[in-house]
């Protein structure tokens, strides 16, 4: 069908006249409006950015005693010092009852509604970030697109069209949002309230005394435990003796829980996408390699996965994790790094399993052998015409992934195994919980556990949004018995 | 032969609704079968021979849709509720026939499982009668193929297989939809010699839908050829082939390499085919036909008698608008 | 059609053998082609006709190199090309083109027309841009080079400074400058392209769009927005890239309706006669290869089993297989003026051909042995029973059949007498040859179907059946694989009638 | 013959499969950065240089690596798996494993009939009603209960059990059969009366629901689209045309078809089980060798670990050549077409 697809108009003769642009912006210099209002954007987060990647780098040299250490601390310092405007600085919720009304929190405000304002103007931002990110992409096609329509439109068009895969997007959007922002979004920080509660200070109002009193936070956590029923319980959105606010609650040693998972969120998310990004790399390269030159080649890979995956993924991971306790790996950002690299090295297996079909399938088609007539070399057959074709898989198995090595991480910590206390994990606060679930205390085991279901349903309705959307019919019995192998994994962790 | 027609297909229209538009795939399609009669049915690709195939069994998939028109099988309605009476009287061979048999079971067990529905063999009977049937259609060694799987089998033994299948049901009609196309030019001579001889022994109507002018040439006694869903000319196969009325036929026929002296140039036929997405409101073949007018655009062609039974919708033999009237 | 030029390719004896990559349990390698001489002249068009699993496609990937032959020889200009290594292959591809069968499958849809035509043409880095100057003068400049003796030359520069170009490449000859400095021994001259590679490649792409009949404004859209005819006009474009001299077609226009097919014929043709080209026309379709092919091929499980000018075979086959294929030719495109000729059966697997000629266990004007004197029909009834035999010797017993034949069950003897009764029903045996059958069926009976079929072999069997025909020529330029050839026996077309008449 | 000698051909390649798991384990354990020596040491011995000396020699460290190699590979090909270092010290390893492996297979059998009798029907029924509402459901549910990660399941199972008296009415511990507890190992000895079946198999019941919770919802996934695939075919059509009653076609002709894309799922989700039972055995403090198998790591026995996973990855391959067995059965194509 010829001219099936969009207007018959040719964009590459037509100049883009300012009319149709002003669909998008009304303006004659889209562009410049766009690199504006990305600007604008960046200028209220430049801190919090900053902080992130650094926070990131430190965490990981810290343990391991290497050089550079205080260089980047001071660089973090530094960091620390620019402007931000959705910081808990900004809108602070730490305060306290003085009698009359609240001090140090935004405008006098409750704890939890200065919270609440601090959540949501985070969120605004990140859906604004990503509206920016849209409008981008938009202004591409629309301006500097030389064919006016690709097959990836189809696939946008369907992913917008598919409400699961919407849905599995806007839950991993949350999440990843929750990851970033971690240190603003606690109603505490880690810092504060776990790593050094012995080293901070905290006002409150003594309802017995009737006067503001000031204690150090390891003191006042342990007076805010959660282990059982009624006076032994901080329960979620209540607010514990000392006037703080717990969105979820506190965990058995008095901690907060919401600033718990916020930043365990922050852990799974770096580790999924490390161990993701690395074993995706390697099954990508091997899944090319074994499908161009099939035979022998592929054999050699299929009896080398089949020997890695002899071994049960979570077993060789207790194993390693084992084994390289003690090493200087280990103490990168928690022994996070560690483990990243063990779910690359046990993972990839899966992942290739799941990628040589659709890639021996590509190497079958017959522009592979067009491209060989007339001499291409293999390099760029397999990066130009075979890699288009299994990236929209690697993103569906990457998507399936990264939810099952959320479940797997959050399995070894429920162990006391891979991520070290006091570095926050989801499972752990599973396990913390373990003993009051069925005491008034149950928020601290059911919440993370709910999250983690949410979160991978997430990523695996983000998957399946975008398998339908690259091939409407590729809900093949094949490419399913396939996944199988990379979703499933999650379960069995 | 009876007066009445085996089978008569009146106003078919099968419309398939995808996100973006209705396709009217079979747009008003009208034909009949007689007893023992080979009636074919042409069309390129896209034109809705098979779909209207599909239509005569009940075997429209969503999202396609049989929105209007008749199909009687002796003269009876054939609707949702009733086709399930009449399974077996009317058998279908599809076009792959690898696909067409169930892999996971031999090949005696599929035509014995017709046999139990339609004859009510069991048992030692049906695995004799299967044997036999093997052997009516030219399957060497039956006795020993019947215990085959259909991998076992290459494409034109699989399509001899799913013929005795067929045969298995007792059918009056056979609808053989592009039995032919996947198979090798020497496989096609077996399987249009055995339909022959079949329909001379057991007097059997077939509908013989194809996309090949020869296979239709060989074939068939009667012809349909079917364009963007609309059958525009309907005559005895000799007949058509000597005088073509309808201009896309003669185009059709002559673009066919072979025919024409392998020095010149194949005559051909500009443009695409249509996808209709509406009713008709004017002929479907104006655009690409060389020898369209004005009305050809605005008007749909009716269907117009011509000598011997033959008709053609189209407007260059409708008096009251052309001048030319029959052109040669 | 030209007479006898020096061929562009010549294939002799060319054995092209697939082997399973299996460690543990390999088969027999599937003998695709199995001693092919084949010579494509300068102009020509070759015709090269078959069923599926003839063999034809895959020796038009030999030829190109997509297929490493296991024996034998392609030479091109004195060249073997399966003894190339990847560059000289690289070289050879560059001057060849291939066009494939199925324009759904042979584009990469996520590219654009664009990238696609030009993708031989960044592969190769086209253009060379290379220079030839008069008189003895050095060349200098950026992206250009001096040219080898015998190559094409893209440039040449008179010690004027003038410049002209080559007529194929999409650069005019402004904007190009020649400085030419006679201040050394011998002059230097400065040769400035002000038009880069890529622009030329761009314009070379809607030059190749435009002979294909497809404009400029196909170049920044998709495959998917092309209907098969115009594809596979993509895909002629791009195998016309790198100007090619030889271009094989493998079913071009299968794919496609009849009315797009004729088109697609038409600019084939043209195409052919605009730029001097060569092809190989690789078809299932007899009616087509008789319309575009000079000389055409006949092949049947990795064999030519005949070869000659087109019109001369289509009047007067010589070999058996092409007179079936003629007279199968359904419709009145049929050259065959008698009744149809059906073979029996399918092709036997190619992993497994038979001793003889390959044609053998099909043929219709097969050669009968003198030591029985039986009519055709009886003869027919017996090659049945060999095929039965064969296939059974072949075919892969189930696992319960093999233990029931461990623990010492008669699985196959009831079966088989069945079989074997029922085709010599009503057939007149001589007694020896009854004999024979009979011992042929015990021995298969007992589970050794081999030498049942060995036994049968031997007993009605001919030359057919133990000699591989060589290329018998044929006169008219033509050759045919068959030992009716020789000139002891009848010729094949009469055989055939006089045995159709034989058996009605 | 073809499907004896696909089977023989897969047994041939699981060798090598079988030596690469267990030469990466050798590896891991002997070349790593622990010194297997050590952590079987207490803190007081390995200052004690005679005592180290005497732990590398007992676990032949003391070789060349790769006469180590050669010996424990050897020792393992015959099962000739020695005694324990720490945990349960001394005892004999193969008793030892005799011992833990009945429970996690008693377990492991439960999850895996469970999640197919309810997630295989539930699939097959989501894809003959597609796009129904009842469809929809199916599917979320199986989903979402894919989802879940498996220890916090189990904490949440045992929670709603334990106070099922409240929620549901009756209490599940003493419901039909008195359990002695909610947690802990089912007692095989007395398999072979009546009573002693139901007791254990009530016992493992809920841990085997939340093993076979992720294959529940494979297995559901998997059956609805097979059964989507297969009611496409032309086979499927044709046979209703003959006349083949709906009945006759979905349990005949879809049925069938639609198992074999199941069964790779179905014994792929064997490695899940094998891997999840550390988990849930933890969870519900059942004695198997999964437990046993952490147990050991964490305790530092590393020759143990390297022996259990041994038995592990012949597990694995055992249940790989189950499948193989299972395809030739359901599928007369397998061995004609090559692996």
């Amino acid at each position: 069908m010829a001219g099936a697809h969009g207007p018959s108009s040719d964009a590459a003769d037509d100049e883009v006249t300012p009319e149709t642009a002003s669909t998008i912006l009304p303006t004659e210099s889209p562009t410049l409006v766009w690199v504006g209002l990305g600007a604008g954007l960046l200028a209220f987060e430049v801190g919090a950015l900053a902080t992130f990647l650094v926070a990131i780098l430190s965490d990981t040299l810290a343990a391991a005693s290497l050089p550079g250490v205080g260089f980047v601390e001071g660089i973090e310092a530094a960091a620390r010092q620019l402007p931000t405007l959705l910081s808990r600085e900004t809108v602070p919720n730490e305060g306290y009852w003085n009698g009359q009304r609240w001090v140090g929190t935004f405008l006098g405000l409750r704890p939890e509604v200065a919270w609440g304002i601090r959540v949501a103007l985070v969120y605004l931002y990140a859906l604004a970030v990503a509206g920016w990110a849209v409008l981008g992409y938009r202004l591409y096609r629309r301006e500097y697109r030389a064919a006016d329509w690709t097959p990836r439109d189809d696939v946008i068009d369907r992913f917008r069209n598919h409400g699961w895969g919407l849905f599995g997007l806007a839950v991993v959007f949350m999440f990843v949002v929750m990851a970033v922002f971690a240190p603003a979004l606690g109603p505490t920080t880690v810092d504060k309230n776990m790593r050094n509660s012995y080293d901070n200070e905290l006002t409150y109002w003594d309802a017995e005394t009737d006067s503001v009193e000031t204690i150090l936070v390891g003191e006042a956590n342990l007076a805010s435990q959660s282990r059982g029923d009624g006076e032994e319980r901080v329960g979620p959105m209540e607010y514990d003796d000392f006037g703080r606010f717990h969105p979820f609650g506190t965990l058995p040693t008095g901690r907060d829980l919401f600033t718990f998972i916020a930043v365990g969120s922050r852990i799974s998310l770096v580790i999924g996408l490390l161990s993701v990004g690395l074993s995706v790399g390697v099954a990508t390269s091997l899944a090319l390699i074994g499908a161009y030159y099939k035979g022998r080649v592929d054999l050699g890979m299929v009896l080398v996965s089949d020997g890695v995956m002899a071994m049960p993924q979570l077993l060789l991971l207790i194993m390693l994790t084992t084994v390289l306790k003690d090493t200087w790996v280990a103490g990168l950002y928690s022994g996070a790094f560690l483990l990243a690299l063990i779910f690359a090295f046990t993972g990839w297996t899966y992942m290739w399993r799941s990628l040589r079909g659709p890639a021996l399938q590509v190497s079958e088609r017959q522009w592979i052998d067009a491209a060989k007539s007339f001499g291409q070399r293999p390099r760029t057959i397999m990066r130009q015409h075979m890699l288009p074709y299994i990236t929209g898989y690697l993103l569906i198995y990457g998507s399936m992934t990264l939810g099952g090595a959320i479940i797997a991480i959050a399995g070894l910590s429920f162990l006391g195994l891979g991520v070290s206390p006091p570095t926050p994990e989801w499972g752990r606060a599973v396990n913390l919980g373990q003993e009051y679930v069925d005491t008034g205390s149950w928020h601290i085991s059911l919440i993370p556990g709910l999250l983690i279901t949410l979160v991978v349903t997430g990523f695996n309705a983000l998957g399946d949004g975008i398998r339908d959307a690259i091939d409407p019919r590729s809900d093949a019995a094949g490419s399913d018995a396939d996944d199988g192998a990379a979703a499933g994994r999650g379960g069995g962790a | 032969m009876s007066d009445e027609p085996l089978l008569s297909v009146r106003d078919l229209e099968v419309v398939f609704h995808t996100e973006r538009e209705r396709i009217h795939a079979v747009d008003g399609v009208t034909f009949e079968i007689r007893e023992g009669q080979t009636v074919g049915l042409v069309g390129e690709s896209g034109s809705g021979k098979s779909v209207t195939a599909r239509s005569i069994l009940g075997l429209v998939d969503e999202p396609g849709r049989i929105e209007g028109g008749e199909i009687l099988y002796r003269g009876e309605d054939l609707t949702e509720d009733n086709w399930a009476d009449h399974r077996g009287d009317i058998a279908i061979v599809f076009q792959d026939p690898t696909n067409s048999l169930n892999p996971v079971y031999t090949i005696g067990n599929q035509i014995e499982e017709a046999l139990r529905i339609h004859q009510d063999l069991r048992g030692r009977a049906a695995t004799d009668r299967a044997i036999e049937l093997l052997e009516d259609v030219g399957i060497p060694d039956a006795p020993r193929r019947v215990d085959e799987y259909p991998h076992q089998l290459s494409g034109g033994m699989a399509q001899r297989a799913v013929i005795a299948m067929a045969l298995a049901c007792d059918p009056d009609l056979l609808v053989c939809d592009e039995p032919t196309t996947a198979l090798d030019v020497t496989i096609q001579a077996q399987i249009l010699d055995l339909l022959a001889e079949l329909q001379a022994e057991q007097d059997l109507a077939i509908l013989f839908i194809t996309h090949d002018m020869g296979v239709i040439e060989d074939a068939t006694d009667w012809v349909n050829v079917i364009y963007a869903g609309e059958v525009v000319e309907r005559a005895p196969t000799e007949a058509l082939f000597d005088h073509p009325a309808h201009p896309y036929t003669r185009a059709l026929l002559e673009s066919i390499p072979g025919r024409t002296d392998p020095d010149e140039r194949l005559p051909t036929i500009e443009g695409e085919v249509p996808t209709p997405t509406g009713p008709a409101t004017d002929c479907r073949f104006a655009p690409r036909c060389p020898e369209a007018f004005e009305d050809c655009r605005s008007v749909a062609p009716e269907h117009v008698s011509l000598d011997g039974d033959r008709s053609a919708a189209c407007l260059l033999h409708d008096p009251a608008r052309s001048d030319g009237g029959e052109r040669q | 059609m030209t007479a006898r030029e020096d061929p562009v390719v010549s294939v002799q004896s060319l054995k092209t053998y697939y082997h399973d990559d299996s460690i543990v349990g390999a088969k027999p390698p599937v003998r695709a082609v199995d001693g092919v001489d084949l010579d494509i002249r300068e102009g020509e068009t070759v015709g090269l006709v078959g069923e599926s699993g003839s063999g034809k496609t895959t020796l038009g990937r030999t030829i190109i190199g997509l297929a490493d032959a296991t024996d034998g020889v392609v030479e091109a200009d004195g060249q073997d090309v399966t003894e190339f290594d990847a560059e000289q292959a690289r070289d050879w591809q560059r001057r060849v083109g291939m066009v494939f069968q199925d324009p759904e499958e042979s584009l990469n849809d996520r590219m654009t027309i664009g990238e696609i035509v030009q993708e031989p043409l960044k592969a190769h880095d086209w253009p060379v841009l290379t220079v030839a100057v008069e008189g003895d003068a050095t060349v200098r400049g950026s992206g250009v080079r001096p040219a080898e003796p015998d190559e094409t030359v893209d440039l040449t520069v008179g010690l004027d400074g003038d410049v002209t170009v080559r007529d194929e490449l999409p650069l005019s000859a402004d904007a190009v400058t020649a400085a030419v400095d006679r201040s050394g021994d011998a002059p230097t001259v400065d040769v400035t392209v002000e038009k880069s590679r890529a622009e030329i490649r761009r314009d070379r792409a809607f030059d190749l769009l435009d002979r294909v009949g497809l404009s400029e404004q196909h170049f920044y859209r998709y495959p998917h927005q092309f209907s098969g005819g115009q594809r596979q006009r993509i895909g002629i474009a791009r195998a016309l890239a790198l100007e090619p001299e030889f271009v094989v077609l493998d079913e071009p226009v299968s794919a496609l309706d009849v009315s797009v097919q004729a088109r697609i014929i038409n600019l084939l043709e043209d195409l052919q006669d605009e730029m001097g080209l060569t092809y190989l026309f690789i078809a299932h379709d007899l009616s087509i290869v008789r319309h575009i092919a000079d000389r055409v091929a006949v092949m049947y499980l990795g064999n030519v089993v005949e070869l000659g000018p087109t019109e001369s075979v289509y009047a007067d086959p010589h070999h058996p297989y092409t007179v079936s294929l003629l007279s199968a030719i359904p419709g009145s495109g049929s050259p065959w003026t008698g009744e149809r000729i059906t073979l029996r059966g399918s092709p036997p697997n190619p992993r497994d051909p038979p001793a003889g000629c390959p044609f053998a266990t099909r043929c219709p004007a097969k050669i009968r042995p003198d030591d029985y004197d039986l009519p055709e029909r009886t003869w027919r009834a017996l090659d049945e029973l060999r095929v039965v035999f064969r296939t059974r010797a072949r075919a892969e017993a189930s696992a319960a059949e093999t233990i029931k034949r461990l623990i010492g069950l008669d699985v196959a003897g009831q079966d088989l007498r069945e079989t074997v009764s029922d085709l010599l029903a009503d057939h007149d045996l001589p007694p020896a040859a009854q004999s024979t059958v009979d011992a042929a069926v015990e021995l298969a009976a007992g589970g050794d179907d081999d030498a049942a079929a060995e036994q049968l072999r031997e007993a009605f069997g001919s030359r057919c059946d133990r000699e591989h025909p060589e290329p018998y020529d044929g006169g008219e330029d033509r050759t045919s694989q068959c030992l009716r050839q020789e000139a002891e026996y009848d010729g094949v077309a009469e055989t055939i009638r006089a045995r159709q008449e034989d058996e009605p | 013959m073809s499907r004896l000698r696909y089977i023989a051909k897969r047994v041939a390649l699981s060798v090598p499969v079988v030596w690469l798991g267990t030469t990466m384990t050798w590896a891991i354990i002997y070349l790593g950065p622990i010194d297997p020596a050590t952590r079987l040491l207490s803190e007081g011995q390995t200052q004690n240089p005679a005592a180290y000396e005497a732990a590398r020699t007992q676990l032949g460290l003391d070789q060349p690596p790769l006469q180590h190699y050669f010996d424990w590979m050897g020792s393992l090909l015959t099962f000739d798996l020695g005694q324990t270092w720490l945990l349960y010290q001394g005892s004999d390893v193969n008793a030892l494993i005799l011992d833990f492996l009945p429970r996690t297979l008693w377990l492991g059998f439960w999850s895996v009939l469970i999640a197919v009798c309810i997630g295989v029907p539930l699939g097959f029924y989501a894809g003959m009603r597609s796009n129904t509402a009842s469809d929809y459901v199916a599917s979320m549910g199986g989903i979402v209960w894919r989802a879940m990660p498996n220890f916090w399941l189990g904490i949440m199972l045992l929670a709603v059990l334990g106070s099922s008296q409240a929620i549901f009415g009756f209490d599940w511990q003493s419901l039909w059969i008195e359990l002695d507890a909610l947690t802990g190992s089912p007692d095989l000895s007395r398999l072979h009366t009546v009573e002693g079946f139901l007791a254990a198999t009530k016992k493992v019941l809920p841990a085997a629901i939340v093993l076979g919770s992720a294959s529940m919802g494979n297995e559901m996934r998997i059956g609805r689209t097979a059964v989507l695939e297969v009611r496409n075919e032309d086979y499927v059509d044709l046979a209703r045309a003959k006349g083949v009653s709906e009945r006759a076609l979905v349990w005949k002709h879809i049925f069938r078809n639609a198992l074999i894309p199941l069964v790779p799922i179905i014994t792929s989700e064997a490695f899940l089980l094998i891997g999840g039972s550390v988990l849930v055995e933890t969870v519900f403090s059942i004695n198997g060798i999964g437990l046993l198998f952490f147990n050991a790591a964490t305790q530092g026995d590393l020759p143990l670990v390297g022996t259990l996973m041994y038995v592990f990855i012949l597990l694995i391959v055992g249940v790989n050549l189950l499948q193989d067995v299972l395809y030739t059965v359901i599928d007369p194509r397998v061995g004609l077409e090559g692996a």
